[in-house]
């Protein structure tokens, strides 16, 4: 106990919250984006961005709790594909189209309730298991349908095709109604606030009866449910379905996560954060082609945006003592 | 596996049983599998990721990890191009400029680690994004060939019957398993690895030698983008897509533990090979490519298992034995 | 036991309690009572068994040998929760919160109120946090402030209040004031009190004998992890407690040596690092042994690593054998003939999955290796000095160094740091945790690299090792020297008053 | 700690000012540095210049003419739809000749060395030949050079014996821009949805589009091209976006690849802008059905790819048996009939097919 404690009460003041944050980028970007082209703004141009997002937030949300646990996940890319799959070839060999979309759900959180098995219980770091997984469920998934593409899908699979009130496609409000449950269970039960506890003092949250093991494996099989939404979202968007894996999408999921401000350092971060990160990286890519600004230098874009997010984080920590 | 001799083996000896049995399997199923010139042209193959993956295993005994290996790749191998075509460098010129860019790269990941404490996961996260999108918006996806005759010797020339590169790969292998088995260096980095604290207060200059451990990884990948470009003789934004996963793949196989403070060059090296050689071995044998990266996942995800499990069986074995209270000696007897 | 049918039936009894680590038996045939609504204070040295104790007591540590009995029951508590579920909290001196969470949080995390659906009842947890507050008349403190930017005295509220919300009945205290200011160990003490007045039984760990006398109705003494005596605090005096913990005489365990004091070593002039450090000033002499006396916190540990270029000093200056010296990193220290031996082992002294011949070179790689290539020959040949030269037991130098007992751990961080020759060594608690026959072999060291000419420093929280091994004493609160006591002017008492503050 | 602050935004901000001062590029055509040939406005497929043979030669090849011999075909990855059709194409054939047997493997993405490994692995194992399509023609060369140097025969892209050019590219590239021209008219705008920009197909496609626009239909407005990688969701938003940005203002859409294609006619049909905005594209028929069949879509370029694969295998055992020499001007391949040698060594497959709604349900892959 070196006195570090002992911080001006003040201090809490400047800490502006990620999510305050991210708020204030999405609207400034449609601000000034849409200065230049109203058009960015139009309400068909924001459901293009929402909808097709949405399936990133909803796998950024597992990914959240995963990375709060002091994990990491690699392979959910590759199990949003094989998902997806598996819904897809079930609703066109006639399963009813609730099923469809439940199984895959299942199946998620069994995979990944398998892997959290194998980080938990037997101490493999998540890292090589899901480094390992991603490569089985890829090669898996291409073994298994070749790339022939799912087509024919039938009436009423398609959940992004109805409309809330007309304006908000089905994905979006599924999206915004899985944050809210997922920040409320986070906030407001027992299990939720054990993540937080995990993260923020593996000892003390020890000493408070919160298994690292346990906890662990739930983190994980709550990510493989969400990335089992994730995938029915990803599958019902279009007429047909890729079955291959979305490239990059971990990257992209874990990138949402992180710029959401969730820390590797543990203890903080809200799924509402991740989101809004979701959909912020979505409409600066949209911004990208609406101010006319080369495509080539989207990535770069990224990446300078986590590293600026990261680093304000750190900076954040500071101001409030909570780290050195 | 049941029957393990007395003494359990450890993970590079599990790693080099496995590799045996599995040299002998496919040589019996494919007569061209072990022949001097498919094990040769394996190990030009295996060269960039190879080169890649010796400064990984420093990176991840220090308890890092470095993601932005494959895009830094790509980046330099991008300014090669764009340096000597665009730019009117000379080629050699070109070639210790992207060497200097790819060490520039890893330095500038060390330097926001250690001065600025971002983790590396999340650093090197976002430089895989940054690295990439730089050689995209350089590159503005334009290629670069024609690279005059000489600069093909490096990646598809021979020497004493070798293909070149493969003396770069022996080097790089010699050099940083001396270096990590044998040098104040290497010693510090297991310790960094093992308990950064004590190093510190021992002494060690913790932040120096993790920055030049991530500079050396961006160097590496350099070096490993100047082979690639000369093997193939033209230079594109998305070479090395990919590439960290394989590396990381071969350092973790190889026995390297990603907490930190363990691993050791031959057991990355038998990482590598491992891989390598069941992708080929698989290949030669009829094996097609989807199956074999499941086949490479499978291996991965019980290879440390196993040795986790022995790992464990070793401990619970040792423990009780090991500190227990001994008379009084004067100087310390050696009992086994 | 004195067996006094008057009082209450005891809450929690010990009966024959033992338990062994690999190298040392921690605890034997331990037996006491602990009653509720009493003060009961644990003493003893470091490694008299008293953590261990309170290890077993809560749940942490399962005993190998006796049985406890809650209510006259014997009861077996697997896990700190079943502890917990018993009614017995503990607070730890490392405190265990959560520093991103709220101050209700923190005290319900694990038991927290719950609604319909178990949801949790956010609304109840703060009115209960605040219910918590007002029993314990502490006005300053919000159920919604973030743990992480309190103070450390309005932490450890925040664990007790967590204690008090499970309704704990036996609460035990590791050194709760060893962190705390004049003011806050004040308020402490009320709320220890009022919790006895509410027949809440404290188990209260302190080194301060005072607080002992001021507080605590019965006092158990361990020494060398076995029961000394359980008295009534009416019934002893300081001398006999003295007696009972370290059981013979101070001057036999503190073989100090003197030797002639030579040219100054180590000067230091307003060295600052704030906020720990703030200007201090005082000079090390050859042959001298310093002892730096002071609580927990009041800068010690960070004045000897802004000296040793952990954190470095941002203002004063330093001379080292008559030179002005710059310090700014650990590297410049040791070039200068400044070696560290600081206090936790485990995670600063020691690399621990690493071997002791590893460990004993660590210090000094670079003189044993040529070209950066280290010369293995002489690498074993001066682990297996280090072994020799002080007794090491461990089975050889590829031993690894964490699975060694703390006094040979010790000797190993001892060995690594003269290794490099140094002409100022400061010791950081060099014998916590370690037992009585390897403490002694490190204070006969200490003389003996004294009468060779080193400058040694010395921080320790034990006044008497303080007392008896120091040539001077100096004192520290908040981060400045307060006090400096040469020989016989060295007593208990003035060192302690100027460690609390003219308190 | 303030300086830290100061750095760390220091840091921050060169690195998102680098890109930026950066952007202002230049228009992306896709040329890659190569030369052009639009084809004239007219129809016709333009004449061919007769060039002498210049593709390679393996060294002592193996005398097996007429005997069964072992293929292997490397695509530029495995597990997408065109491939799929191409393999097809290729077992046909092999099963009408009865002694040929191919197989196809390669890698799961469209990586180069990836692509060179698997050749190089199977000239290890001894195939008799080797069918490819290249990542990258420059990068494949000297592993296809190794190749022959075995005595392989190599028919593919480049560096090669022979290779089956599945229609020009600046055939294709007409194709495309009259179609276009056909369906929106000569004074209107357009974009473009490829999956990346180093892809060198869609990036040759897109450069001779570009000429061959210039040329014949200069008053057609070409508005940007985007990027969306091989992901159907991603084409679906980059079109979508497109769409959103230019408003009436665009008028027609081309679609790069099988999965841009039916992935801009996705996103046509959800904005409701059937036959305001024309979508026209490369891609296999069985993807673009359904947008046909509701006559959002009127027209899709593609050669077959089945007989591509299968053109290949007869290729290839024509050039085994000794029957296609440098030199040859045509050569017979089944159920295709003759089919012409230009440009030195290259095998014309025709001219690329449209699929319209009165053909597109004859074909299936």
């Amino acid at each position: 106990m070196n006195g570090a404690g002992r911080r001006p009460a003040r201090a809490r003041r400047f800490a502006i919250s990620q999510e305050w944050l991210l708020a204030l980028a999405i609207v400034a970007l449609l601000v000034v984006v849409g200065l230049v082209n109203p058009r960015f703004v139009a309400t068909r141009n924001l459901q293009t961005i929402l909808l097709g997002n949405a399936y990133v937030a909803v796998a950024a949300i597992g990914m959240s709790m995963v990375i709060v646990s002091g994990n990491i996940d690699i392979s959910v890319g590759s199990l949003i594909g094989v998902l997806a799959t598996v819904s897809g070839t079930l609703a066109v060999a006639g399963w009813p189209v609730v099923l469809a979309w439940l199984v895959p759900v299942v199946l998620g959180a069994a995979v990944m309730a398998a892997q959290g098995a194998l980080v938990a219980f037997l101490g493999i770091p998540s890292i090589v298991v899901t480094l390992g997984m991603l490569s089985i469920l890829k090669g898996g998934l291409i073994s298994a349908t070749g790339g022939v593409w799912i087509s024919n899908l039938p009436d009423g699979y398609h959940l992004a095709q109805w409309s809330l009130f007309g304006v908000v496609p089905v994905p979006v409000a599924v999206m915004v109604v899985l944050t809210a449950a997922a920040a409320w269970w986070m906030r407001n039960t027992g299990a939720g606030r054990s993540l937080y506890a995990l993260g923020g003092n593996a000892e003390a949250a020890r000493l408070c009866g919160i298994g690292r093991a346990r906890t662990v494996m739930m983190v994980f099989a709550i990510h493989g449910t969400f990335a089992g939404l994730a995938a029915v979202l990803f599958a019902t968007q279009l007429s047909v379905i890729q079955s291959t894996v979305p490239p990059n999408l971990e990257l992209t999921v874990i990138t949402a996560a992180v710029v959401g401000g969730v820390s590797i350092l543990g203890g903080t971060g809200t799924v509402v954060g991740s989101t809004l990160a979701a959909v912020l990286i979505a409409a600066i890519g949209s911004s990208l082609i609406f101010i006319s600004i080369s495509p080539f230098w989207l990535r770069a874009v990224q990446g300078a945006l986590i590293l600026a997010t990261v680093l304000a984080d750190m900076w954040r920590r500071r101001r409030r003592g909570l780290i050195r | 596996m049941t029957a393990w001799p007395l003494k359990l083996p450890a993970h590079e000896a599990v790693l080099a049983a496995i590799l045996v049995l599995a040299l002998a399997l496919l040589a019996v199923l494919s007569d061209r599998f072990f022949t001097l010139d498919n094990l040769l042209n394996q190990g030009l193959l295996m060269t960039e990721v190879g080169l890649i993956a010796m400064p990984m295993t420093f990176v991840i005994i220090t308890g890092g990890i470095d993601l932005s290996v494959g895009s830094a790749l790509g980046m330099c191998a991008i300014l090669l191009g764009y340096s000597w075509h665009n730019w009117g460098f000379p080629l050699p010129l070109a070639i210790g400029f992207a060497l200097a860019a790819g060490a520039a790269g890893g330095f500038v990941n060390g330097w926001v680690i250690t001065r600025l404490g971002v983790p590396p996961l999340i650093m090197t996260i976002a430089t895989l994004a940054l690295y990439r999108g730089l050689a995209e918006g350089i590159s503005q996806a334009h290629s670069v060939r024609n690279y005059p005759p000489w600069f093909a010797a490096l990646g598809q020339g021979t020497l004493f019957g070798v293909p070149a590169q493969l003396w770069v790969l022996v080097v790089a292998i010699v050099l940083f398993g001396v270096v990590l088995a044998r040098t104040t260096f290497g010693r510090a980095l297991r310790a960094i690895g093992h308990s950064e604290t004590a190093a510190r207060f021992s002494g060690l200059p913790v932040d120096r030698i993790k920055l030049a451990v991530y500079t050396a990884s961006g160097f590496m990948a350099g070096l490993a983008a100047w082979i690639f470009v000369s093997r193939v003789g033209t230079t594109r934004s998305d070479m090395g897509m990919g590439v960290e996963l394989d590396v990381i793949a071969a350092v973790v196989l190889g026995g390297t533990s990603i907490f930190g403070g363990t691993g050791t060059i031959v057991g990355t090296v038998l990482g590598l090979a491992l891989i390598q050689l069941l992708k080929d071995g698989l290949s030669l044998t009829g094996v097609k490519g989807d199956a074999t990266i499941v086949v490479i996942g499978t291996v991965l995800i019980l290879s440390i298992l196993v040795s986790n499990f022995a790992e464990r069986r070793r401990e619970s074995g040792r423990m009780p034995p090991a500190p227990a209270p001994r008379p009084t000696t004067e100087k310390g007897r050696n009992e086994p | 036991m004195e067996a006094d049918g008057a009082v209450a039936a005891p809450l929690l009894s010990l009966v024959g309690i033992g338990k062994s680590f690999p190298g040392v038996q921690a605890l034997r045939a331990v037996s006491f009572d602990i009653r509720p609504g009493e003060v009961h204070a644990l003493l003893g040295e470091n490694g008299a068994g008293k953590s261990t104790l309170i290890k077993i007591i809560s749940g942490v540590h399962a005993a190998d040998a006796g049985s406890l009995l809650l209510d006259g029951h014997p009861i077996r508590l697997v896990g700190p929760q079943a502890a917990r579920a018993a009614g017995i909290a503990t607070i730890y001196q490392e405190l265990l919160l959560f520093p991103e969470l709220t101050v209700a949080e923190n005290v319900f995390m694990g038991h927290a109120p719950r609604r319909r659906g178990r949801r949790l009842d956010w609304k109840a947890m703060r009115s209960a946090t605040e219910a918590l507050l007002e029993s314990l008349d502490i006005t300053d403190l919000d159920p919604s402030q973030v743990v992480g930017a309190l103070s450390v005295g309005n932490r450890q509220r925040v664990e007790i209040l967590r204690a008090l919300s499970q309704d704990a009945r036996l609460l035990i205290m590791d050194e709760p004031t060893a962190a705390l200011t004049g003011h806050d160990v004040e308020r402490l003490f009320a709320i220890v009190r009022r919790l006895r007045a509410r027949g809440v039984a404290v188990v209260y760990i302190s080194h301060r004998l005072e607080e002992v006398f001021a507080l605590a109705d019965r006092v158990t003494v361990l020494r060398d992890g076995q029961h000394v005596a359980t008295r009534s605090v009416a019934e002893t005096d300081r001398a006999g407690l003295i007696q009972m913990m370290v059981g013979r005489q101070i001057d036999s365990l503190f073989p100090k040596v003197t030797a002639p004091r030579g040219r100054p070593v180590l000067e230091l002039s307003d060295l600052a690092r704030p906020p720990a450090t703030n200007g201090v000033s005082f000079a090390v002499h050859e042959g001298e042994i310093v002892g730096l006396a002071g609580l927990v916190g009041s800068g010690r540990s960070e004045l000897a690593q802004a000296i040793f270029g952990i954190t470095p000093a941002t203002a004063g200056t330093m001379r080292v054998a008559g030179r002005a010296a710059r310090v700014r990193s650990v590297a410049d220290a040791r070039r200068l003939g400044i070696a560290y031996v600081p206090e936790d082992r485990a995670t600063q002294g020691l690399v621990r999955p690493m071997t002791v011949r590893e460990n004993a070179s660590l210090a000094v790689l670079g003189t044993l290796a040529r070209l950066g290539f280290i010369d293995r020959e002489a690498e074993a040949k001066l682990a297996a000095d280090v072994v020799a030269r002080f007794g090491v037991r461990t089975a050889g130098i590829e031993q690894i160094a964490g699975r060694l007992s703390g006094g040979n751990q010790q000797k190993i961080v001892l060995g690594k740091w003269l290794a490099a020759q140094p002409k100022v060594l400061i010791l950081d608690e060099p014998t916590r945790g370690i037992d009585v026959g390897a403490k002694a072999e490190i204070h006969r060291l200490m003389s003996n690299l004294a009468g060779r000419g080193l400058a040694v420093l010395m921080i320790s929280s034990e006044l008497p090792e303080v007392l008896g091994m120091s040539d001077r004493v100096l004192v520290m609160r908040q981060g400045r020297i307060v006090g400096e006591f040469a020989g016989t002017a060295a007593t208990q008492e003035r060192v302690g008053a100027a460690m609390m503050g003219g308190g | 700690m303030k300086r830290l602050t100061l750095t760390a935004l220091a840091l921050a901000g060169t690195l998102l000012a680098g890109p930026g001062a950066w952007a202002a590029g230049a228009r992306w055509d896709g040329a890659d540095d190569l030369p052009v040939n639009p084809l004239p406005c007219d129809g016709g497929g333009g004449t061919v210049a007769a060039r002498p043979y210049d593709g390679g030669r393996p060294t002592n090849p193996p005398d097996l003419a007429g005997k069964p011999i072992t293929l292997i075909d490397v695509p530029k990855l495995i597990g997408i739809g065109y491939f799929n059709a191409t393999s097809q194409g290729m077992q046909e054939a092999a099963k009408e000749l009865g002694n040929v047997r191919v197989t196809t493997d390669g890698p799961t993405e469209a990586k180069i060395d990836e692509q060179i490994k698997f050749i190089d692995n199977n000239i290890t194992r001894g195939v008799n030949g080797v069918l490819f399509a290249a990542n990258d023609p420059v990068a494949i060369a000297p592993v296809l050079k190794k190749a022959l140097s075995k005595g392989i025969h190599v028919v593919g892209y480049d560096a090669r014996e022979w290779f089956v050019n599945q229609a020009e590219f600046n055939g294709i590239a007409k194709a495309m821009i009259d179609n276009m021209a056909k369906e929106i008219g000569e004074d209107k705008s357009f974009a473009i949805v490829t999956s990346t920009f180093t892809t060198p197909n869609q990036a040759r496609w897109i450069a001779e589009m570009w000429a061959y626009a210039q040329k014949c239909h200069a008053r057609m407005k070409w508005l940007e091209t985007v990027e969306a990688q091989e992901d159907n969701i991603l084409s679906f938003n980059q079109a979508s976006t497109l769409l959103n940005k230019y408003g009436d203002q665009l008028a027609g859409l081309f679609g790069m690849t099988s999965v841009a294609t039916p992935a801009s006619a996705e996103a046509v049909t959800r904005a409701n802008l059937c036959g305001k905005v024309a979508v026209v594209g490369l891609a296999t028929p069985n993807a673009m059905k359904p947008y046909v069949k509701s006559d959002c879509v009127k027209s899709v370029v593609l050669w077959n790819p089945v007989n591509l694969g299968y053109a290949a295998v007869y290729v290839m055992r024509a050039v085994v048996d000794g029957k296609l020499k440098p030199g040859a001007t045509e050569v017979t391949a089944g159920k295709l009939g003759s089919l012409k040698v230009v440009n030195g060594s290259e095998i014309l497959l025709g001219a690329p097919f449209v699929f319209t709604r009165q053909n597109i349900n004859d074909f299936n892959f």
